[in-house]
């Protein structure tokens, strides 16, 4: 007789008895000698797959296994951005995919994790910046994503305070995705594996992944510190540590570890609505429910394991942030903290197959990982089920680099700390 | 972080620019081979946690391109040097190469 | 018309030089700035010529050495040095030192490149940390040290000279003005007087 | 005995200059307290213990503690754009004038309205918004989160630009010293004698830590002379810097630390070019971290009442600043050090109704304490506080017996200590229980740093002055210093003798671990049993050590609590390891200079001033600030004026400040080599005398950069980029040159700076420069035709380098001298020329012309157009090795099908052009599929007569003479549009030739 279904009138009745009939969000679960589909990697995607894996493709034999606690990488510790403002062809339809997806996600995990379309808007300071944001509008518009074009006075509307009037590079405009907002990061991980867990998939935290078991070509299960499990097929959704994974199944991924820092202020009334980039400094930023300023930059730019960063970046941000809001200067930061990246050498993720059968990639996510993560989940689960790519993440193939078809938004070519 | 230049002496890290896996040779471009050693001297990386041998440019100091010996996950340095003497002595040892 | 001279314009002429008590800050002309680097394999060659022509010993490292002439030559990069020439009118050391060294090393004229900037007083290195990411204590910045760092995103080269306790900064000409008013602004409190 | 006024001061007591009183105002009240004293110590003189309320349930908070830790007395602090929101009234120090408001409640902070959340917190506990909130959907932003959001944050951002100024500092030293306590002191003592560079930071306003706040003697001496002493012999060591209100804030790689010090928060206004606040960034050889301990209470009923605070906070008070927070006390302590605190308490003449130990059996000492000032000895444990805004009594249930009450204005509690292990422990350290202590002391901590003192579970006094002296000294010496072991003064240590209490079970009343949030020890419980059980789940689900005070009050007791409910041990249940800052700090310090128009330096080309007096129209590009066009009265817009500036150049001449354009010297004997390695086309060929046009590609295949390279010598080049690319190029050529060719020879120098640039373009360019170039220097086309280069000299001897090179597809030259002489030459070029009516040209006659002879840009050179996109693949030499060669042969960037390089115009010739406009077939449907590319630039034409533009088309090459749509829905466009030949003027070249 223990609660189960999330509601206000659940939570009502639960306050009478002092809460103590909750059903734990997910069982600990103790691995199973096999199982149908093992994803490494209790993350955002690797929850996210195994839901989808149970939900929409009825396996339901499947194992999480987690080196540490679940959400403990870039899902708990990112700026919980959620967008679909992309350039290029092979994006577009993905993160659009992605914004469906989160539309609908609360009442499909029946777990709040508070999406909220506050909007997204980045800002551009030259007509090159707005051509180009156009150019980026209109591809948006093409793929059938809203997305509108302010100029100065627009952007003057939704925020007075910006400095436009002593900038080093005056705001000229911005381009905005109204559906675009952020989204509270924890709870994802919570609300797909307490989902997950519903429909019968096992999630194994304190797990650690140590080696692959490979007969003749074909993965058929894996070694973690808590036992080695077999598996019939094995999804790596393990970004920031995915060549670590990959090696040890011997494969050598275009990927580097980069760390990114985050950043959040003191609890402060709301002031920012809605997410903005600035378009002339590395600064990103909007405002929690709880009233922080959430807030980041560009990646420390040097391959890191390590879960920080160091004081340019945090220098380089802040003054980003001091010439975009100079009200801020009395507002304090109240903590930061880094993630580990999987830079990929275009910048865009990699959803496949491996040279090696039964294993699979989730990989690559840069620092576009959070805002992906329903669309990852479901493009995963789809080629672990069905062994052909789901049409939204068909772009994002392995041997794109051997044949010269990459997804590079941004143009910096293969330098995976330029993305 | 703070990088030793062996010309300039221990600078912070904004003075650098990093390039990335210092291992890696740019291949023999008349090779027959050469499209497939070129796509894995541009594309596949070791990405290690730990030891790393990367190449970083003081573009703030002496513009001299360094070989620098660092731990990904602790950060620490363990050696510097100038990126030219390392392309030398490598060319020394195997005298090909452009 | 072609017969009447150009008049030369330094970077700041806005903003010669400002002084008072605790820090001083002066703009320098008319000094000669010259790159030279030696030519592959001809380093020692071009030392010891360096040394017959001008008496000094290019140094290897980051430090200066000062000519009898009055020309410094600074150790800014492996095998490269800027020579600092007090410029007459008459003599180009540019075209000078090119004809010296001939097959040597690679000369070409940086005068105009960078604006040359004196830091002295009591206050000046207090006033240079506000930019300066390097130690600039004399136990680890003495007389004829040489640096080539950034200050306040700006690029800079700050040597020593010998025989005096103030700081001597090149920055990049097209840079001068953000430049300079990050540095009177950093001056500013210890009373530097902004003309 | 109480100061007039100010009813809580203890006469002769405390470091305050009773001779220098302050006013200040709190919610409009206003107050007195005197110099030396903090808001919230001036507060309790004047009786004041309402202070905030908290964040979740809005209630009535008081003054907790004494530091940085703070989580409850929270103002806002000044008014206007100075106004500082969540600023802890213990860390402020009183000023003349000061202003302070209570925050976060409604409408007053005694009758707050939202404290009704209170009595929904059996409704409100953790987790509560994961569980509902979700129907219907849309809802969210339209109701529920707009109601939440009214409710978030805690004080009020400045409505206007913060008006202070900040500035950032580098220190470099042998020693730092973190924390000027005992140990702190005795270290600095040690190390500076010695001659090392020792920095000694505390972010309090005065030396000596907890040597203020507690009675002690050193060698007879008081701890605040030996303090004295000891300051005053540091002044006499020149090495070492002494840095007050001044937070060791992170630890960084590589022994650089960050450090912000509130150089003005404690005046009314800064003084004239001082800043606000001063980010040091610190290099230290060696660091000693003596930031010492931080109390911690119990979890009782009630425990976060006005009037219940840290017992060691109430000993700072009646010491340090001779305010006795209560009349009527009641001691509640798990150890020794806590029951101290009734010794002070009585000395100030308050009555200490009870001292209620935790421990099972009360040690001697605290017998003793209870009889000498005369309070009753309870073994048991306080269940609650009693009363509404402050406590009116505690009630208490001894161990032997049943519960009584007793009325009181002060409960002071001491639940033990946490060491300040934060710092250590940003570099990954963790942190590792030791159980005698019942807290975390440091564990492995980062090379190069030593933790001492109560940091490091060294509670007693005598322990933080020989670990001071030992590690001080060793770690001078370890920098080259050499110095030996100082003398310590004796001391009388008090035991500390802990057996630690998380949280009373008997308690009535809520129990808080986390006061700023509104965390029971219920909602641990609770977010364990819904599975949540790691720690980092539980701190996330509750919202544990989320609040401004870093956790430092909270965490530990959560941790503990839980393992106590998980049945585990606390090593089990987890560690905690700290990020950055140490304490909150403010953003601007972070920013410092590099604000406003300063937010990044700006480059001035040499004709500014004179473009300026010009009354030229200036752009943004890069850093540079470029002459985008030059108006003329009587213009009535910007296209008026470039065409004009168009027209005029084609038909007579136009001058134009190229010198961004990025130059670099390229010498050696190899030079010419090296060029041919970074250029897809050759340049050992190119004679002397000579330039050319080359491309060079990224590694990957894609086209880098474009530009042309003169041959002034065999072994002598001069390289131009573009303004944009010029950096990244000379990276580029240094790399090659170092790293992949160290073998060639060849140098490089950047001469950017060097040269004042400009285009000399139009049909009467050659006439201009004949009164420019020194004769006999011979410039007909004959004698200098295109492409040609020299050195040469310009009105009467200034050495100058002429080029003719043609970016407009004009007879054009470009000419440089020394940028000193640039503006001179601007003005003669612009005299010399009037008779043929030259005029100055911006950046936007420049992009027209360019567009007009479909030269590629900034647009289409954008990181992912190959050579062959660009329609220079014909450039592509087959005949040597280049940077990008082999890569660009992939199928994906050999496929004749992509995107090429086309020119554009309207079908309809008034229709107007935008860039970004998408391309697709004439008649085909407005969908992805049939995206066939883009316009990537656009210009009007006056030549033309009409709007042009440059795309890239899929096959465009193929696909001249169709006719497409321009769709570019974002600005309304839709446009039929002709694909022609990339080139609109003279495409023969041939007036780039005459």
């Amino acid at each position: 007789m223990a609660t189960d279904h999330y509601s206000l009138w659940s939570v009502l009745r639960e306050s009478l008895t002092g809460h103590k009939t909750w059903k734990p969000a997910w069982r600990a679960a103790a691995p199973k000698p096999s199982y149908d589909a093992i994803i490494v990697g209790g993350g955002g995607h690797g929850l996210a797959t195994a839901y989808y894996l149970a939900k929409r493709y009825g396996v339901t034999n499947v194992a999480v296994v987690e080196k540490g606690w679940i959400g403990s990488g870039n899902v708990g510790r990112n700026t919980t951005i959620v967008r679909s403002n992309y350039l290029l062809p092979g994006n577009i339809p993905f993160y659009e995919a992605s914004m469906k997806l989160w539309e609908g996600l609360e009442q499909d995990l029946n777990y709040n994790a508070m999406v909220s379309q506050r909007g997204v808007l980045n800002l551009y300071h030259s007509d090159t910046q707005r051509d180009a944001y156009a150019r980026r509008g209109n591809a948006m518009r093409l793929h059938g994503v809203n997305s509108e074009l302010l100029d100065r006075d627009a952007v003057r509307d939704m925020y007075p305070w910006f400095n436009y009037d002593d900038a080093r590079f005056p705001i000229q405009g911005g381009l905005l995705q109204k559906r675009g907002g952020t989204v509270r990061h924890d709870a994802v991980a919570w609300g797909y594996a307490r989902a997950a867990d519903r429909l019968g998939v096992d999630i194994i935290e304190n797990a650690e992944v140590t080696g692959f078991k490979i007969e003749n070509g074909r993965a058929t299960g894996v070694e973690t510190t808590r036992g080695s499990i077999l598996a019939k097929k094995i999804g790596l959704a393990c970004a920031g540590n995915s060549s670590r994974v990959a090696s040890m199944a011997g494969l050598k991924l275009p990927i580097e570890s980069h760390v990114l820092q985050a950043f959040v202020s003191e609890g402060i009334k709301p002031f920012i609505d809605g997410v903005v980039t600035f378009g002339a400094g590395h600064f990103y930023v909007s405002q929690s429910d709880k009233g922080g300023l959430v807030f980041g930059g560009d990646i420390d730019g040097y391959n890191s394991y390590a879960q920080r960063g160091n004081l340019p970046v945090v220098e380089d941000v802040l003054e980003g942030g001091m010439a975009l809001m100079p009200r801020i200067g009395r507002v304090r930061l109240l903590r930061s903290w880094g993630g580990i990246m999987d830079m990929s050498m275009d910048g865009s993720p990699i959803i496949d197959k491996t040279q090696i059968d039964g294993l699979y990639l989730n990989a690559g996510w840069c620092y576009g990982g959070f805002k992906a993560t329903p669309a990852s989940g479901l493009c995963f689960a789809h080629l672990i089920a069905r062994d052909e790519p789901h049409e939204v993440g068909r772009a994002y193939r392995l041997d794109r680099f051997r044949t010269g078809h990459m997804i590079d938004e941004k143009g910096m070519g293969n330098q995976p700390n330029l993305h | 972080m703070r990088i030793n230049c062996p010309f300039c002496g221990e600078r912070s890290l904004d003075e650098f620019v990093i390039q990335g896996d210092a291992s890696l040779t740019r291949p023999d471009p008349a090779a027959p081979d050469a499209a497939a050693a070129f796509y894995t001297y541009g594309y596949e990386r070791a990405n290690v946690a730990g030891a790393h041998k990367e190449l970083w440019y003081h573009s703030a100091g002496c513009h001299a391109w360094l070989v620098v010996s660092r731990d990904t996950r602790s950060h620490e340095i363990a050696s510097v040097t100038l990126a030219k003497n390392v392309a030398l002595a490598r060319a020394k040892a195997s005298t090909g190469g452009v | 018309m072609s017969n009447t001279k150009l008049e030369p314009r330094s970077a700041l002429d806005s903003a010669k030089s400002a002084s008072r008590s605790h820090v001083e800050i002066k703009v320098l002309d008319g000094i000669s700035v010259v790159w030279i680097a030696a030519r592959k394999g001809q380093t020692a060659a071009l030392v010891a010529r360096v040394n017959e022509l001008y008496g000094v010993s290019l140094t290897l490292n980051p430090r200066l050495a000062s000519s009898t002439g009055g020309i410094e030559f600074l150790g800014i990069a492996p095998d490269q040095w800027l020579a600092i020439a007090p410029a007459k009118d008459s003599h180009d050391p540019a075209s000078k030192l090119a004809g010296q060294l001939q097959g040597l090393a690679s000369i070409a004229d940086q005068t105009d490149a960078r604006t040359l900037i004196r830091v002295s007083g009591a206050k000046a290195r207090d006033t240079l940390s506000k930019g300066l990411a390097i130690d600039l204590h004399p136990r680890a910045l003495p007389e004829g040290a040489v640096a080539v760092t950034h200050a306040a995103h700006i690029g800079v080269i700050l040597w020593r000279p010998i025989g005096s306790d103030s700081f001597m900064l090149a920055c990049s000409r097209s840079y001068s003005d953000s430049f300079w008013h990050w540095l009177t602004e950093a001056a500013a409190e210890h009373g530097l007087a902004v003309s | 005995m109480a100061t007039p006024n100010q009813p809580n001061r203890i006469a002769n007591k405390g470091l305050i200059d009773r001779r220098a009183p302050l006013r200040f105002t709190f919610d409009g009240e206003t107050y007195h307290g005197f110099e030396g004293d903090t808001l919230a110590s001036a507060l309790l003189a004047n009786g004041v213990t309402l202070t905030g309320r908290s964040f979740k349930y809005h209630r009535p908070r008081g003054i907790l503690s004494a530091g940085s830790e703070e989580p409850n007395a929270l103002v806002e602090l000044r008014s206007g754009a100075h106004r500082e929101p969540n600023t802890r009234a213990t860390m402020i120090e009183l000023y003349q004038g000061l202003e302070a408001q209570s925050q976060n409640r409604w409408p007053s902070l005694k009758y707050d309205l939202l404290s009704i959340n209170g009595l929904l917190s059996p409704v409100f506990v953790a987790g509560f918004y994961y569980k509902t909130f979700m129907w219907p959907a849309s809802f969210w932003e339209k109701l529920y989160e707009p109601l939440i959001r009214r409710a978030a944050g805690l004080g009020r951002a400045a409505e206007a630009a913060d008006p202070d100024t900040y500035e950032k500092c580098s220190a470099f030293c042998d020693v730092l010293i973190i924390g000027a306590g005992p140990a702190g002191l005795s270290a600095a003592l040690a190390a500076g004698r010695s001659g090392a560079r020792v920095i000694l930071v505390d972010e309090n306003f005065a030396l000596g830590g907890r040597l203020l706040g507690d009675e002690v003697k050193l060698d007879g001496l008081s701890g605040l002379d030996w303090v004295r002493q000891t300051a005053a012999e540091l002044r006499t060591l020149p090495e070492v810097r002494v840095l007050l209100r001044t937070t060791l804030t992170g630890a960084y790689d590589s022994g650089t630390f960050s450090a912000i010090e509130r150089v003005a928060d404690h005046v009314p206004k800064p003084a004239p070019h001082t800043p606000r606040q001063r980010l040091w960034r610190i290099v230290a050889q060696r660091t000693i971290v003596a930031t010492g301990a931080t109390e911690r209470p119990i979890v009782f009923g009630n425990n976060d009442l006005p009037g219940v605070m840290l017992a060691s906070a109430v000993r700072i008070y009646i010491n340090r600043f001779g305010v006795t927070p209560g009349r009527n006390a009641v001691v509640f302590t798990t150890n020794d050090d806590g029951a101290r605190t009734a010794i002070d308490l009585h000395a100030a003449g308050a009555r200490v109704a009870a001292i209620v130990d935790a421990r099972p059996d009360p040690s001697a000492a605290v017998r003793k304490i209870a009889e000498a000032t005369g309070a009753r000895l309870i073994s048991g444990v306080v269940t609650d506080a009693q009363g509404r805004l402050a406590v009116s009594g505690a009630r208490i249930r001894p161990y032997n017996g049943s519960a009584i009450e007793l009325p009181c204005d002060l409960i002071a509690v001491s639940g033990g200590f946490n060491p300040n292990v934060q710092i250590a422990t940003h570099l990954n350290g963790k942190a590792k229980w030791d159980n005698a202590l019942a807290a975390f002391v440091p564990g492995d901590v980062p090379k190069g740093m030593t933790v001492i003192g109560a940091a490091a579970g060294s509670f007693a006094l005598s322990r933080c002055l020989t670990e001071g002296a030992r590690w001080g000294a060793s770690a001078a010496t370890s920098t080259g210093y050499p110095a030996d072991v100082p003398y310590v003064p004796t001391v009388a240590d008090t035991g500390y003798d802990i057996v630690p209490l998380w949280r009373v079970k008997e308690a009535k009343h809520k129990a808080f671990i986390d006061f700023q949030n509104d965390v029971t020890s219920d909602d641990i419980a609770l977010a364990e049993r819904e599975g949540y059980r790691s720690v980092e789940h539980v701190k996330r689900y509750t919202t544990l050590g989320m609040a401004t005070d870093q956790g430092r009050i909270g965490n530990v007791i959560g941790l503990a609590i839980l393992a106590e409910i998980t049945g585990k041990t606390i090593s089990e249940t987890g560690s905690t390891s700290a990020r950055p800052p140490y304490t909150p700090v403010a953003m601007g310090a972070l920013a410092g200079h590099h604000r406003g128009k300063y937010f990044k330096p700006t480059r001035l080309p040499p004709s500014y001033d004179w473009a300026k007096e010009k009354g030229a129209v200036f752009v943004e590009t890069g850093l540079w600030l470029r002459p985008q066009y030059f108006p003329v009265p009587g213009e009535s817009d910007w296209l008026e004026t470039v065409n004009r500036e168009v027209k005029t150049t084609r038909e007579k001449v136009g001058v134009c400040d190229v010198s961004t354009l990025g130059k670099i010297e390229v010498h050696g004997n190899d030079a010419a080599t090296l060029l041919d390695r970074v250029y897809i086309n050759a340049f050992s060929s190119l004679p002397v005398g000579r330039a050319r046009y080359g491309v060079m590609l990224r590694d990957d295949g894609l086209v880098m950069d474009d530009g042309t390279c003169a041959r002034f010598a065999p072994d002598r080049f001069f390289m131009t980029t573009t303004t944009a690319n010029a950096v990244k190029v000379m990276q580029h050529l240094e790399f090659c040159h170092q790293w992949l060719w160290p073998a060639l020879d060849a140098q490089m120098m950047s001469a950017t700076d060097q040269w004042a640039q400009y285009s000399v373009a139009g049909p009467r360019a050659r006439d201009l420069l004949a009164k420019i170039v020194d004769p006999p220097f011979d410039i007909s086309n004959a004698a200098f035709p295109y492409m040609a280069i020299a050195e040469l000299t310009v009105c009467s001897g200034i050495k100058s380098r002429l080029y003719r090179l043609s970016f407009s597809g004009e007879l054009a030259y470009e000419i440089g001298v020394p940028a000193r002489f640039g503006d001179a030459l601007m003005r003669r070029l612009m005299e010399a020329g009037a008779e043929y009516g030259a005029i100055p040209y911006g950046t936007e006659a420049l992009g027209v012309m360019r567009i007009e002879k479909g030269h590629v840009g900034g647009n289409e050179i954008n990181g992912t157009t190959t050579a062959a996109d660009l329609g220079l693949g014909k450039m592509m030499s087959a005949k040597k090795d280049y940077i990008g060669r082999v890569l660009a042969g992939r199928e994906g960037l050999a496929d004749s099908k992509r995107p090429s390089l086309v020119g554009i115009r309207p079908v309809n010739r008034a229709a107007r052009l935008r860039a970004g406009a998408h391309f697709l077939e004439k008649d085909a449907a407005a969908t992805a599929a049939n995206d066939h590319g883009y316009l990537t630039s656009v210009a009007f034409s006056p030549m033309a007569g009409h709007w042009i533009g440059l795309g890239l088309l899929q096959d465009g090459p193929q696909r001249h003479g169709e006719i497409i749509r321009a769709y570019d829905p974002v600005r309304g466009g839709d446009t039929l549009v002709e694909v022609v030949a990339p080139c609109f003027i003279d495409t023969e070249g041939v007036r780039l030739r005459v």
